[in-house]
């Protein structure tokens, strides 16, 4: 047969009118979409290499280039779109599964967009976020089960050991991405912007490079399947361990990062020879049974003699909520849990568009199944899985997280437009690379700037929200479900929700 | 006037090589000073103040850094190189340039250039009618960084 | 403080501005034997081409004296000066006291005993006032044909600016080959197509052995070989010697010029001297000699006049370092550039006759001492530097000659040295 | 303590009768620090002259010291809607108390008050306790009957005390219950504002959970988590007002985990924390505990409320201020109320009167020795 090519899926429409020829695209492009041609002077683009990540876009300085999509289409069909044809197609020439890029992108339910917050109205008083007091303080941690207090003469004495904690400026941190995964400036901005804010960064399953020792009071030190980069200094150095056993972009499977990123810096970091592919098993191979979590859980406990929390961060998947409580009576001080929707790295399509649960349902049913055990203040609940705004952090926590992790969020501030490519190693954006003429393209300080800001901007929109409900202080906002409401969801989805439709009064 | 010393620092690590500085530069000392025009309808077409060196991934815009021991100043013949009193800048006088290179001979980062009609053409003059020099304002990575001192 | 200078070209400037960046009240009086305010003297062949007019000639402006609070005392020629009680004497007799004194008269050009040059028609070429002898000559003599003693730089430029108007040039020098002592072979060569290419006549290996008078005018040059030409015009362009006259028996350290420590003092610790009229470190050569060049000058004299007010600044050395423009070909030459053979030297060298464009590295131990570039001087003042700091080229020896050269060759450290200087961190 | 019950459970509760009622109020409260009695006449007076901030649909009484003769025994005050759940009440009483003494709470006809409920009260002895303390198996006793018999609730529970309170203006319900006749040394009052009633006796003020009452004047907007905290500690929060958390967040924070008062009224107002990090380093770290373990009791939102309990009287108000709180001293007396009109109207030159800062408890225990029984 003839061999049918992928059709392109961006068009680059260049306005001649407009083109200076400067070829400041040309250097952009790492896919090599744009050439010079000097005889004429003239740049061209070669649109089927287009990953539609608008890098040239953003560069060229007269705006004369737009990346459209390709409207060639097929016949229309609801159940063979282009995307499943073209992914058959490209299955028939190269066999495999097909790899792709960040998190679930099909449009399941996004219950966030399905929930809607209360305000204040006549008979309590809203309170002005810009001129009062608006804490967002958190701490993650194991909480005690009871305060005790000597009352001597001076007053009141603590006698309690509090369990370590991480405390919080605002309850949103940011998730595991390897350095190998992201870039060492995306890391390092990552890092600053944690420490700047008051929050914590996490090293997925990357290790710790040397340049990121310093930023260890912010740190979260990941414990993954394959062990790349752990030792006892990583541990000690961090401010709290994670214990990986799933994520939500690829529940149930390994990792991968091929030989050719495996660089002097990363082999080093990593621990594994300079070129070989890093590869994290699907299970921890020491780990089959939740009583083999709890080994590893204090493992990890002794080894930083009890100073540190220790977390486990899981997927969301069916059996979530009694997976958690699981996870917490085994000793963990934080359950990580990774919805649907999460996921930055490379990982096979087919397992991140059909696995796992959205993130909404599973924050509810755990934080109310370690409620009803009794256990909720053993264990911190940190959720992530497509975190966009302030809006979807306020809804979380009510529904009961102390915290969110976010990391797309956190790379689309740093400049990725989601073009889905990071397995290929070439972003442009300098993030998802570690070539080292891309990755200087991501300027840490201007990185970390722009995370602060987002981070201000999310903490400011969170504030405004918990002052229109009169509340002044996250924690009478985290679990407090009243203030949730559905809007167009079925009465099960209620249930696992545990919120009153929107009309519903108290 | 507020007497400021500025200075375009150069962060070779974050430089990607756009070559957006050289553009805009050659924009801003061109005559018509709009960009789609200063490229397809002056000619000669203005030269860029700025260049970009680039070897491997390696890349830095430079542009003059306006030393304090000048050695173009101490060898110019003609007084066309000059220091501005309120800028700190060196600036140049093309009237008075005669086109002898001295200064080329001498400036170590070879960012003096000559232009046609035996005049210097390529030398940076620190924008001192912008709030911040056009290289360092269109750097998308700030990789050129202004910095301001009082004089 | 009473400041003395003599000198007003460039040396003497620098100094006065120096000093006055350390101390703006102290008596400055600077003495010259030139009428003219200070000005520009390689713009003299400018001058006489018509290529800048007189105003340009006053490179500070015409009232850097009254800026400076400078008493300039002009046309009046020091004939000695006395350290010990600290005075110098004018050939008027008029004596004048210092504290701190700066000897920056330059260099005097070196005219042969030849007979006839006493003849109306015979100059000079170094001053302002050569110029203008030659412009009044000019007025009233129909000058055809001009023969220029000398094929070196100021031969050369002598020869631009008379050619500019018209007057057909014979250069005569007396080793094989023109600027035989900033150029290698095939420069000089380049250079003779160039300049013959353009009318002018280049007769080596030989020297003006008698002028011909014609009247009291120039009529003719005899030269060694017994050709004779005739010509309304000689230009004596040998060289120059520092010009020391006046410190003859004063007890100052005189060499080859006068000897300075590197704060540019003389044996007498209150005084100075600067420019053309000492002998400076040759970084290069290693050796001390007079380097007659415009940007030492500048930069002795800075240092003289930063230290005559009491700062402690050291001039480090220099080197022989040339740009002209020969025929519109714009050259530039620095250091060593005919390095003898066998002694260890490696030279790198491209060349395209058709342009025609010329490089040339010339290395000792992977250290660039000397270059030349012709046609060709985009970012030579790279390789000023190179010189200067003894920078290993080892490791982008390959890439010299490279149109891409450039700072991203040079060790990360030393390149954020140059770029960002001290104290800035990025 | 936590039964295994399914979600299925609690769901059903939320469509069920578990709503809230956001309400404005006039609060109440006087004490004797000497344990000196007096009748209800007093609070009834005080409350009625806060009549502009109740409309009619709420108004109740806690009366501590009443019950001398049975002061040992719990009195549990009951209301029922019908019979049927009389009947279930009682049957669950019998099986786990001995009950010394029951009879219908004394009552007169008032015209302002239309429709009443059935109104009963029971001394009672634990018995047959599965090894619980006492105090958390009446408590439990008590959630049984609020969460699974219909139509009944257990209004009171404590101690020599007791809550009277219905649907009418308060002077009108202590009309009806005839308080003039009893004698007290702590009584509180509340008079309601609810914008959004359904008018249910059991939704009055004072709420009670063993000796503990609150009258409270707000809206707690951390409702919904401070329900949700106290379910992870085991108490289930059957009644439609908020001001049960308060109760139950005292049981919880002084009977249960042996905070003192004052320590628990610091978490229940956390300090911001920006102050506790002013705080001297010993109080620093324990209020720094308290609020990462108790954040899930942090009451928020605008509120002035008054606790009585076996061992005083505690004034608190919201960490903003954002309701009104007034007190006064004299003559070992502590008054308590939304406004000092309503002290001023039973003790018109009080030593000294005072505003309570925002978060700032009031607190007066009892002195020892002094008028009981």
């Amino acid at each position: 047969m003839v061999k049918r090519p992928v059709p392109n899926e961006f068009i680059i429409e260049r306005d001649e009118k407009k083109c200076i020829a400067c070829q400041a695209c040309v250097r952009a492009c790492s896919y090599d979409v744009h050439t010079y041609d000097p005889e004429t002077d003239t740049v061209e683009s070669d649109d089927s290499k287009c990953v539609g990540c608008h890098f040239c876009e953003a560069l060229c300085p007269t705006k004369a280039l737009r990346t459209v999509r390709n409207p060639s289409a097929y016949k229309e069909n609801a159940n063979w779109t282009a995307e499943v044809i073209n992914d058959i197609v490209k299955q028939a020439e190269q066999g495999g599964v097909i790899l792709t890029g960040m998190g679930c992108d099909k449009g399941q339910r996004n219950y966030f967009d399905h929930m809607v917050l209360n305000a204040s109205q006549v008979t309590n008083p809203s309170i002005d976020a810009l001129r009062e007091p608006m804490e967002l303080r958190t701490y993650i941690g194991t909480k005690p089960d009871c305060i005790e207090i000597d009352y001597n003469e001076n007053g009141p004495v603590l006698k309690t050991k509090i369990p370590p904690q991480l405390e919080l400026q605002t309850p949103i941190l940011f998730s595991a991405m390897s350095y190998g995964s992201i870039s060492l400036n995306a890391s390092i901005a990552l890092a600053r912007a944690s420490a700047e804010i008051g929050t914590f960064w996490n090293t997925g399953e990357g290790g710790l490079h040397k340049a990121l020792y310093k930023y260890g009071k912010n740190t979260i030190a990941q414990v993954a399947s394959g062990r790349f980069g752990v030792h006892a200094e990583y541990l000690k150095s961090a401010a709290a361990i994670e214990i990986k056993i799933g994520q939500g972009a690829k529940p149930g499977i390994g990792g991968h990062l091929p030989g050719e990123k495996v660089s002097a810096e990363i082999s080093e970091t990593r621990m594994i020879p300079e070129g070989t592919d890093a590869l994290s098993p699907a299970p921890h191979h020491d780990i089959y049974s939740i009583e083999d979590l709890r080994q590893l859980i204090y493992a990890l406990k002794e080894a930083t003699e009890y100073e540190k929390p220790v977390g486990v961060k899981i997927a969301a998947v069916h059996n979530v909520a009694p997976i958690a409580s699981g996870i917490v009576r085994a000793g963990a001080d934080f359950v990580a849990i990774d919805g649907l929707r999460g996921g930055t790295g490379a990982s096979p399509k087919i397992i991140r568009d059909n696995v796992g649960i959205p993130i909404e349902l599973a924050t509810a049913v755990v934080d109310q199944r370690l409620r009803e055990e009794g256990i909720r203040h053993k264990a911190s609940l940190i959720v992530g899985g497509g975190f966009r705004n302030g809006a979807d952090v306020t809804k979380a926590i009510i529904l009961g997280a102390d915290a969110v992790y976010i990391a797309t969020a956190a790379l689309v501030a740093m400049g990725c437009t989601l073009c889905q490519k990071c397995y290929q190693g070439k972003c442009n954006w300098g993030i998802a690379t570690q070539d080292p003429y891309l990755t200087k393209r991501l300027n840490p300080d201007i990185g970390a700037r722009r995370l602060v800001n987002m981070l201000r901007g999310w903490s400011f929109e969170i504030k405004e929200m918990m002052g229109g409900m009169g509340i002044n202080a996250i924690e009478s906002l985290r679990g407090n479900r009243e203030n949730l409401r559905g809007i167009g969801l079925m009465e099960g989805e209620l249930k696992m929700l545990g919120i009153k439709p929107a009309g519903e009064a108290w | 006037m507020v007497m400021k010393k500025r200075k375009i620092v150069i962060n070779e690590d974050v430089c990607m090589g756009c070559r957006l500085c050289e553009v805009h530069c050659l924009v801003k000392h061109s005559k018509s000073k709009k960009i789609i025009k200063a490229f397809k309808g002056e000619y000669p077409r203005a030269l860029p103040m700025i260049l970009v060196e680039e070897k491997g991934h390696l890349s830095f815009a430079l542009q003059c850094r306006h030393c304090e021991d000048a050695p173009c100043l101490s060898s110019c013949i003609t007084g066309a190189l000059y220091r501005d009193p309120n800028s700190g800048a060196i600036l140049y006088d093309e009237k008075k340039c005669v086109g002898c290179w001295m200064c080329i001979m001498v400036c170590p980062f070879g960012v003096i250039k000559r232009g046609s009609e035996k005049k210097i053409v390529s030398k940076c003059d620190l924008c001192l009618d912008e709030n911040v020099p056009v290289c360092v304002k269109n750097c998308p990575n700030e990789a050129l960084i202004c910095v301001e001192e009082k004089l | 403080m009473k400041y003395l200078i003599i000198g007003n070209s460039v040396a003497a400037v620098a100094a006065v501005e120096a000093i006055r960046e350390k101390d703006g009240k102290g008596d400055i009086t600077l003495i010259s034997d030139e009428p003219q305010f200070v000005y520009s003297r390689p713009l003299i062949s400018y001058l006489l081409a018509g290529n800048v007019k007189v105003e340009q000639m006053y490179y500070r402006g015409k009232n850097f004296y009254e800026n400076n609070k400078v008493r300039a005392v002009l046309g009046k020629r020091v004939t000695s000066v006395d350290a010990a009680n600290r005075k110098v004497v004018l050939e008027d007799g008029e004596e004048f006291l210092f504290e701190k004194l700066l000897i920056a008269t330059g260099g005097k050009p070196i005219v042969p005993k030849t007979k006839g040059s006493d003849l109306n028609g015979v100059f000079t070429f170094t001053k302002w006032d050569d110029v203008e002898k030659i412009k009044k000559l000019l007025l009233g003599t129909e000058v055809k044909r001009a023969v220029i003693v000398g094929g070196g730089l100021i031969g050369l430029k002598a020869a631009e600016g008379l050619t500019a108007l018209g007057i057909k040039i014979t250069i005569v020098e007396l080793s094989d080959r023109i600027m035989s002592s900033t150029f290698d072979g095939t420069t000089s060569e380049m250079m003779k197509k160039i300049l013959e290419k353009r009318g002018v006549e280049v007769v080596t290996k030989n020297t003006a052995d008698e002028i011909i008078a014609n009247g009291s005018k120039v009529g003719g040059v005899v030269l060694r070989d017994g050709t004779r030409i005739n010509c309304e015009m000689v230009v004596f362009a040998i060289g120059v010697s520092p010009n020391i006259e006046m410190v003859k028996n004063s007890g100052i350290k005189v060499n080859r010029g006068i000897h300075v420590d590197e704060y540019m003092r003389t044996n007498f610790p209150d005084i100075y001297a600067a420019g053309d009229v000492v002998e400076a470190y040759d970084l290069v050569l290693r050796d001390n000699r007079p380097i007659a060049i415009w940007p030492n000058a500048s930069i002795q004299g800075a240092v003289a006049g930063h230290n005559m007010a009491g700062g402690t600044k050291k001039y480090v050395g220099s080197f022989a370092m040339n740009s002209i423009e020969i025929c519109d070909i714009p050259t530039i030459s620095m250091g060593l550039t005919d390095p003898p053979a066998g002694k260890g030297y490696e030279v790198l060298q491209q060349l395209d006759e058709e342009k025609p464009t010329y490089r040339k590295i010339i290395l000792k131990d992977n250290v660039v001492v000397g270059a030349i570039f012709v046609n060709d001087i985009d970012r030579a003042g790279i390789f000023t530097s190179l010189i200067k700091d003894k920078i290993d080229t080892s490791s982008f020896k390959d890439v010299l000659l490279k149109e891409e050269f450039g700072l991203a060759w040079f060790p990360k450290e030393y390149r954020k040295h140059l770029v960002v200087g001290p104290g800035i961190e990025i | 303590m936590v039964g295994k019950r399914n979600l299925e459970d609690n769901f059903k509760k939320v469509a069920d009768r578990d709503y809230r009622v956001p309400s404005g109020c006039a609060v109440m409260g006087v004490m004797s620090q000497k344990r000196k009695k007096f009748t209800g006449r007093a609070v009834m007076k005080a409350i009625g002259v806060m009549r502009e901030r109740t409309n009619g649909l709420g108004g109740g009484y806690a009366a501590y010291g009443i019950y001398p003769r049975y002061a040992d025994h719990y009195a549990f005050h009951l209301l029922y809607d019908d019979e049927k759940a009389k009947e279930a009440t009682e049957e669950h009483l019998e099986k786990n108390f001995t009950i010394d003494k029951y009879e219908a709470i004394p009552t007169r006809e008032v015209e302002a008050i239309k429709s009443r409920p059935l109104l009963w009260r029971y001394f009672l002895e634990p018995k047959g306790m599965d090894g619980s303390s006492k105090d958390d198996f009446v408590l439990k006793a008590a959630m049984h009957v609020n969460r699974n018999i219909k139509g009944a609730y257990v209004i009171s529970s404590g101690k020599n005390m007791g809550i009277f309170k219905g649907v009418g203006y308060p002077e009108d319900i202590g009309r009806f219950f005839k308080l003039e006749s009893y004698r007290g040394y702590l009584w509180t009052a509340h008079g309601r504002f609810p914008t959004n009633s359904v008018s249910w006796w059991g939704g009055a003020h004072p709420f009670g959970l063993l000796d503990w009452s609150v009258v409270h004047n707000g809206e707690i907007s951390s409702y919904g988590i401070n329900r949700r905290f106290l379910l992870n500690f085991g108490y289930h929060c059957t009644l439609s007002t908020d001001t049960e958390v308060i109760a139950y967040l005292f049981d919880f924070l002084v009977r249960k985990q042996g905070l003192a008062i004052e320590v628990a009224a610091g978490v229940l107002a956390a300090q911001f924390w920006d102050e506790i990090g002013r705080l001297p380093e010993e109080q620093r770290k324990l209020y720094l505990a308290l609020r990462m373990a108790y954040g899930g009791a942090l009451l928020n939102g605008p509120f002035s409320v008054i606790v009585g309990c076996e061992s005083g009287m505690i004034g608190l108000n919201d960490r903003i201020k954002l309701r009104p709180l007034v007190a006064a001293r004299g003559d070992k007396m502590l008054y308590i109320s939304s406004e000092e009109a309503g002290i001023r109207e039973i003790c018109p030159s009080p030593d000294q009167v005072w505003m309570p800062e925002a978060g700032v408890p009031v607190i007066r225990r009892f002195e020892s020795g002094g008028e009981n029984g």
